[in-house]
């Protein structure tokens, strides 16, 4: 099916959404509870901000349109600091209280950790933006929603040497999991793609002030830079590389994908091109139903961590509602089952280790606000490990 | 041959000559009293000597062993202790155990016997003899940064002496004790000296040296002015030139500058 | 409900190992150390790595205790010449120097870390496991406190120079208590590592020896009661607050401020404090 | 060329370290604490200027608001949290300078969100200037000239004012000083608020540098300006100004050399650690 039964009342719901209240009338004894930890304090507060914001507006579209499979969903939100001893506590005390489903709104150490203990207890499990490559090989019952870092690395790749035409290329990466598989994928297939990496810089997760990297830029005169981060690395590096009279193209990825990072960058954002998951100039309505509505509850625009939880949270939903209940195994049964399931962040389908197969989506900075560039559709470049 | 032997000993601190090319030898069984002007380097010898001070230059034998080399700890071992100026108890224990740990070097010589052994009773009975000696028993339990100067200054010494050295060298122990204080003590320094324990007295209190050392020796601005029998020395020129110069220049014994 | 508090009994009883082997170091020979959660990941690294090689479990938790004192008597060799607040820092250094080094180490797995590290304990024998190695570690820390170990780091702690007047070789009792704290650090890592079935380098982090420091801290430095009572407590604080989920850092750096404002000995001068008044009041 | 680049870089992040470090230095001269919280008061600078130029549309109303937060947050850090400590070992004011910060820290998130905030409007940022082929921005060369004025001013202020020299005189022999008539408590504020000042402008050119000032940006600071002020000799005025331009230089050439090997933060400890290794006291002699 190439649109899930759910869309037109979905839609509709959007209207609806800030009118009812989370976890709306329906008796909650009968409630879908959908367990989900993610870092609320800590480093990566921002980030679970938006996770869980992305994560509640999912449940309280699906609640506007009638609840899931009749349930109204509730979440059960715990911390866990982004560190794995907190997330393992959590996890079993999502399990205590009885959760059926799970989904992680986490970074890789702590959703690993949580895995093991869904997966030990035959719970399904969905890792949103998590990208460490072992996750989903815990076991069968995790799975994943978003790229792996290797993937959108040759997607990255393919963009800049093919369908961009650069060759001498600048990488600067973020010394953790995610700037590491995603330089990974783009050397991979850089030269299969005529490129060329004139230099390599990394830079820490803590650094904000790039002086040298810049300086160093400036000295190779590159094509374009490729250039790894979260939107509060990102910013600074983009506008001091401006600022430093870097003129050269620079590619990004997901965790350029919010408009906080055009906040900070501001003037020096525009152009920047990044690889991703959440076209802004869709026209499906699952990606405007969810852009717009996110914008108009959290008061800023729509981020990729946010889309990510919110897809993660529909996949789950749908496959509850398909398995008819939520049993464990044939909710997890469902969601491995799950074909072209339309979210916010394009069409979902599961491989055999619980990876998904989609597009990836190339937007571009124009007049303050990420707009569509092109779309990479490569089954073949795109396909995750399946083991 | 000499118990203590060092030769040409140099030391400088930040471009000042503290101690330069003293020549010192310690006999056995002598009470060798060591005094001289404030800043005559009298301290930085003692700490030449101990090894909590690296000579520049110089060599130190002890007992017939080159020491020059040798750490502070090591020292100790071969038989040659120390009591500080301004008194160092570990504040945080008793007098009774202060001095017990000193009593128990031979485990503690040992780490891994020190890790398998909690007996205390020996040292305990030891260190006990010594409080009876130096007069503290009634303080034994206390807390020794709570004790009073004397107090403290007694706990160093028997400390020191726990180690069972064959040289104690004593810096300044008579200092703010009042009168009759010192004068027991020094009676005690008297009788450990009698039994046959080698010292080396550091002191301002020169009534109290004169009344007790066996020999003397002066020193001036980082060298050695005059040595021998007390009266002889300080009927020497030189020497009470040093002295009167201080007293003119300071007043009294001023705490400011330290030896 | 049970798998939870298992899963807290784990984590407890890590931390009081990490508290524990801190507080010989710290507490008991006075060496502060900024740099713990270097040896806690040593430990984590070498045990995962010598059980997916195929040693057995209790062999790889073994060396991993090993491999971690071994570096900590590295360490202590090192930093023998720097004292107080220099090796305060100098080990905090330490700290960011091993991150630093195993993020660049794709032998050690860069930035993901050591995956696939078999778990070969069910979650309750996790539990006792852990548990038994917190109380050994407990007697350990009993017995040295009374042996003549204990009475020369006490000697050490508050005097090294006079110490070394002593006879004693003081350096060699630093580099033994820094051998025992890590060696302490690295079978918790080891456990650590099998239990989480993944480790990053981030997990060991400067963060992280904070924690073991405040554990240690507000128990009591140099108490192995209230130290043992100060990593529990500070386990079960997230927990105990995980209902204000938003404001459980806050209320922790305040927890932390507090105590060492008015009760800097923590919950063992506290304690103390009881005991004294419990016994000059009236029976 | 590049490598003159570097240089200048190095020096800029020196400066940077500079000015949070004197105030830690100070800190340290006069009552032996290692002042994590300095990087709270550095970030709270920060966010009082973000939220002035944001409210106001004037960057130049900022800096005397961060400054003058920060110099009035630093004294009360002192007065409440310090000054009933000092009788204690020092690991107790330690812990509960971390405390503090993290509550601080907590405490930006909950007020001003997670995600920071960026300066709606940073001219300085992307003025810029060519200085023989290297072009700087007005932010960094405030940072430069701020940092030479400030150090200039210091010492002249310690040489030949009379607040100088009972500051000095306070470091040396606080015993001393009162017998002369000096207040060492008054001192001891003047200490806070010069030091607390001194961070909150370093707060405000850091957050124009990135354009962002988040809940986190004083966690580098926190250890780093407590590594400088090692490297420099514990209290040590001028050492530590010295240890931060060294390290500001070595980290802007190890982050483009040394990148395969360590990061940045690693870097710069193996330069502490290597320092101290044959120098156990710092470059320069500690204070007192």
């Amino acid at each position: 099916m190439r649109y899930s039964h759910h869309t037109p009342s979905l839609v509709k719901g959007l209207f609806l959404a800030s009118a009812v209240a989370l976890g709306g009338a329906a008796s909650a004894a009968d409630a879908l509870r959908i367990g989900f930890h993610a870092p609320l304090t800590g480093f990566a507060a921002g980030d679970g901000k938006s996770s869980s914001l992305g994560a509640e507006l999912a449940a309280e579209q699906i609640n506007a349109a009638g609840g899931c499979d009749g349930r109204m969903v509730e979440l059960v939100i715990y911390d866990d600091q982004a560190k794995a001893d907190q997330a393992i506590p959590a996890a079993n005390k999502l399990l205590g209280e009885g959760v059926k489903v799970a989904i992680s709104g986490s970074y890789s150490g702590a959703t690993r950790a949580a895995a093991g203990v869904f997966q030990k207890a035959g719970i399904p499990f969905i890792s949103a933006y998590a990208i460490h490559p072992d996750i989903t090989r815990t076991g069968d019952h995790v799975f994943r929603t978003s790229f792996m870092g290797e993937v959108q690395g040759r997607a990255g790749a393919k963009f800049v040497g093919e369908m961009l035409g650069h060759q001498r290329i600048v990488m600067i990466t973020l010394n953790n999991d995610f700037g590491q598989s995603l330089a990974t994928g783009f050397k991979q297939k850089a030269a299969d793609f005529g490129i060329e990496i004139v230099s390599e810089y990394s830079y820490s997760i803590k650094d904000r002030q790039f002086g040298s990297i810049v300086a160093g830029v400036k000295r190779d005169a590159p094509d374009a830079i490729y250039a790894s981060g979260y939107f509060f690395t990102a910013g600074p590096l983009v506008s001091q590389l401006r600022a430093g009279g870097v003129e050269a193209p620079i590619i990004g990825q997901e965790g350029y994908d919010t408009q906080h990072f055009i906040d900070i960058a501001k003037e020096a954002a525009e152009g920047v091109m990044i690889t991703t998951s959440l076209d802004r100039d869709s026209e499906d309505p699952e990606m405007r139903a969810f852009i717009d509505a996110f914008e108009a509850k959290a008061g800023f625009p729509a981020d990729m961590v946010a889309a990510a939880t919110h897809t993660a949270v529909r996949v789950m939903c749908d496959a509850v509602a398909r398995a008819g209940g939520d049993d464990p195994q044939a909710v997890r049964d469902a969601l491995a089952a799950t074909k072209d399931f339309a979210t916010a962040t394009g069409r979902i389908s599961f491989n055999a280790l619980g990876e998904i197969m989609k597009d990836v989506e190339i937007q571009v900075v124009k007049d303050g606000a990420y707009r569509h560039f092109a779309s990479i559709h490569d089954p073949e470049l795109l396909a995750p490990p399946s083991e | 041959m000499s118990l203590l032997e060092a030769r040409d000993l140099s030391v400088t601190f930040g471009g000042v000559h503290a101690v330069r090319g003293v020549d010192i030898a310690v006999e056995r069984g002598e009470l060798l009293g060591l005094i001289g002007p404030n800043g005559a380097g009298k301290t930085t010898l003692v700490r030449l000597l101990t090894g909590a001070v690296r000579a520049d230059a110089g060599t130190i034998r002890f007992d017939g062993h080159d020491i020059t080399r040798a750490p502070a700890y090591a020292r100790a071992r071969q038989g040659l202790a120390m009591t500080h100026q301004l008194v160092r108890p570990f504040r945080d224990m008793t007098l009774a155990e202060n001095v017990s740990l000193a009593a128990a070097h031979a485990v503690t010589a040992r780490p891994l016997a020190a890790l398998l052994r909690t007996g205390r009773g020996a040292a305990r009975r030891r260190a006990g003899e010594l409080l009876e000696r130096l007069e503290i028993t009634e303080f034994a339990g206390r807390g020794a940064a709570t004790l009073p100067l004397g107090v403290q200054k007694r706990l160093e010494m028997g400390r020191a002496i726990a180690i069972e050295p064959r040289l104690l060298l004593l810096d300044e122990p008579l200092a703010g004790l009042n009168q009759t204080e010192a004068a027991r003590l020094a009676d005690l320094i008297a009788t450990l000296n009698r039994e046959g324990l080698t010292v080396v007295l550091v002191e301002h209190n020169l009534a109290e040296v004169l009344r007790i050392a066996t020999r003397l020796l002066v020193m001036v601005e980082g060298a050695v002015l005059a040595s021998g029998a007390g009266s002889e020395v300080m009927r020497r020129g030189d020497v009470r030139a040093a002295y009167l110069g201080e007293s003119r220049a300071g007043t009294g014994e001023g705490r400011g500058a330290r030896g | 409900m049970e798998a939870y508090i298992l899963s807290l009994v784990v984590f407890g009883a890590l931390n009081v190992m990490l508290a524990l082997g801190l507080n010989m170091i710290s507490g008991f020979c006075g060496q502060i150390s900024l740099g713990h959660a270097a040896f806690y990941g040593t430990g984590a690294y070498a045990a995962a790595l010598l059980s997916i090689s195929g040693l057995p479990f209790a062999a790889s938790l073994a060396l991993g205790a090993l491999v971690a004192g071994a570096l900590g008597l590295v360490v202590g060799f090192a930093t023998l010449r720097v004292r107080e607040d220099f090796l305060a820092i100098t080990t905090m250094g330490v700290g960011f120097l091993f991150l630093g080094f195993v993020r660049k180490q794709e032998w050690l797995g860069g930035e993901f870390g050591v995956a696939q590290i078999p778990s070969p304990l069910s979650p309750l024998g996790f539990a006792v496991l852990a548990v038994g190695g917190a109380l050994a570690m407990v007697a350990l820390s009993l017995h040295l406190r009374r042996s003549w170990m204990g009475e020369v780091f006490r000697a050490v702690a508050a005097d090294e120079d006079a110490a070394s007047t002593l006879g004693v070789d003081t350096a060699r009792y630093k580099l033994w208590a820094f051998v025992l704290g890590t060696a302490c650090a690295g079978f918790a890592g080891g456990i650590y590592a099998h239990v989480t079935g993944l480790i990053v380098p981030d997990a060991f982090d400067f963060i992280q020896s904070v924690t073991i420091l405040a554990m240690v801290v507000v128990g009591g430095i140099g108490s192995t009661w209230g130290v043992l009572a100060g990593a529990v407590l500070l386990t079960l604080m997230p927990e105990l607050f995980r209902f204000v989920n938003d404001y459980k850092l806050l209320i922790y750096g305040a927890l932390l401020l507090a105590v060492m404002r008015w009760s800097p000995s923590g919950l063992a001068g506290l304690a103390a404090l009881v005991r004294r008044a419990l016994r000059s009041s009236p029976a | 060329m590049f490598h003159l680049e570097l240089l200048v870089v190095g020096l800029i992040w020196g400066a940077m370290y500079a000015m949070m470090a004197l105030g830690l230095t100070l800190v340290y001269g006069l009552l032996r604490i290692l002042h994590v919280a300095h990087a709270g008061v550095f970030a709270l600078g920060a966010y009082a200027g973000v939220l002035t130029a944001n409210a106001t549309g004037s960057l130049w109303l900022a800096v005397p608001a961060a400054i003058g937060v920060a110099a009035a947050v630093g004294p009360l850090i002192y007065r409440f949290i310090y000054a009933p400590m000092l009788s204690r070992p020092p690991y107790v004011a330690l812990i509960a300078s971390i405390g503090l910060f993290i509550a601080m820290e907590d405490g930006f998130r909950l007020l001003f969100g997670p995600y920071g905030l960026p300066f709606d409007y940073n001219p300085w940022f992307v003025t810029t200037y060519s200085l023989g082929g290297i072009s700087l921005n007005v932010v960094q060369i405030a940072m430069a000239v701020s940092t030479l004025v400030l150090a200039g001013a210091f010492g002249v202020f310690i040489a030949a004012t009379r607040v100088g020299v009972a500051w000095r005189a306070t470091v040396s022999d606080p015993q001393m000083a009162q017998s002369f008539g000096i207040d060492p408590v008054r001192v001891r504020y003047l200490n806070f608020a010069i030091g607390s000042a001194m961070a909150g402008a370093a707060g405000l050119l850091v957050g124009l540098l990135n354009n962002l000032v988040e809940p986190g940006m004083g966690a580098v600071v926190s250890y780093k300006g407590l590594a400088i002020i090692v490297l420099g000799g514990l209290g040590n005025v001028p050492g530590a100004v010295v240890a931060s331009l060294i390290l500001g230089v070595v980290e802007s050439f190890g982050t483009v050399y040394l990148a395969a090997v360590l990061d940045r933060d690693a870097i710069a400890f193996a330069v502490l650690i290597a320092v101290l290794l044959i120098r156990p006291r710092g470059l320069f002699a500690p204070a007192r």
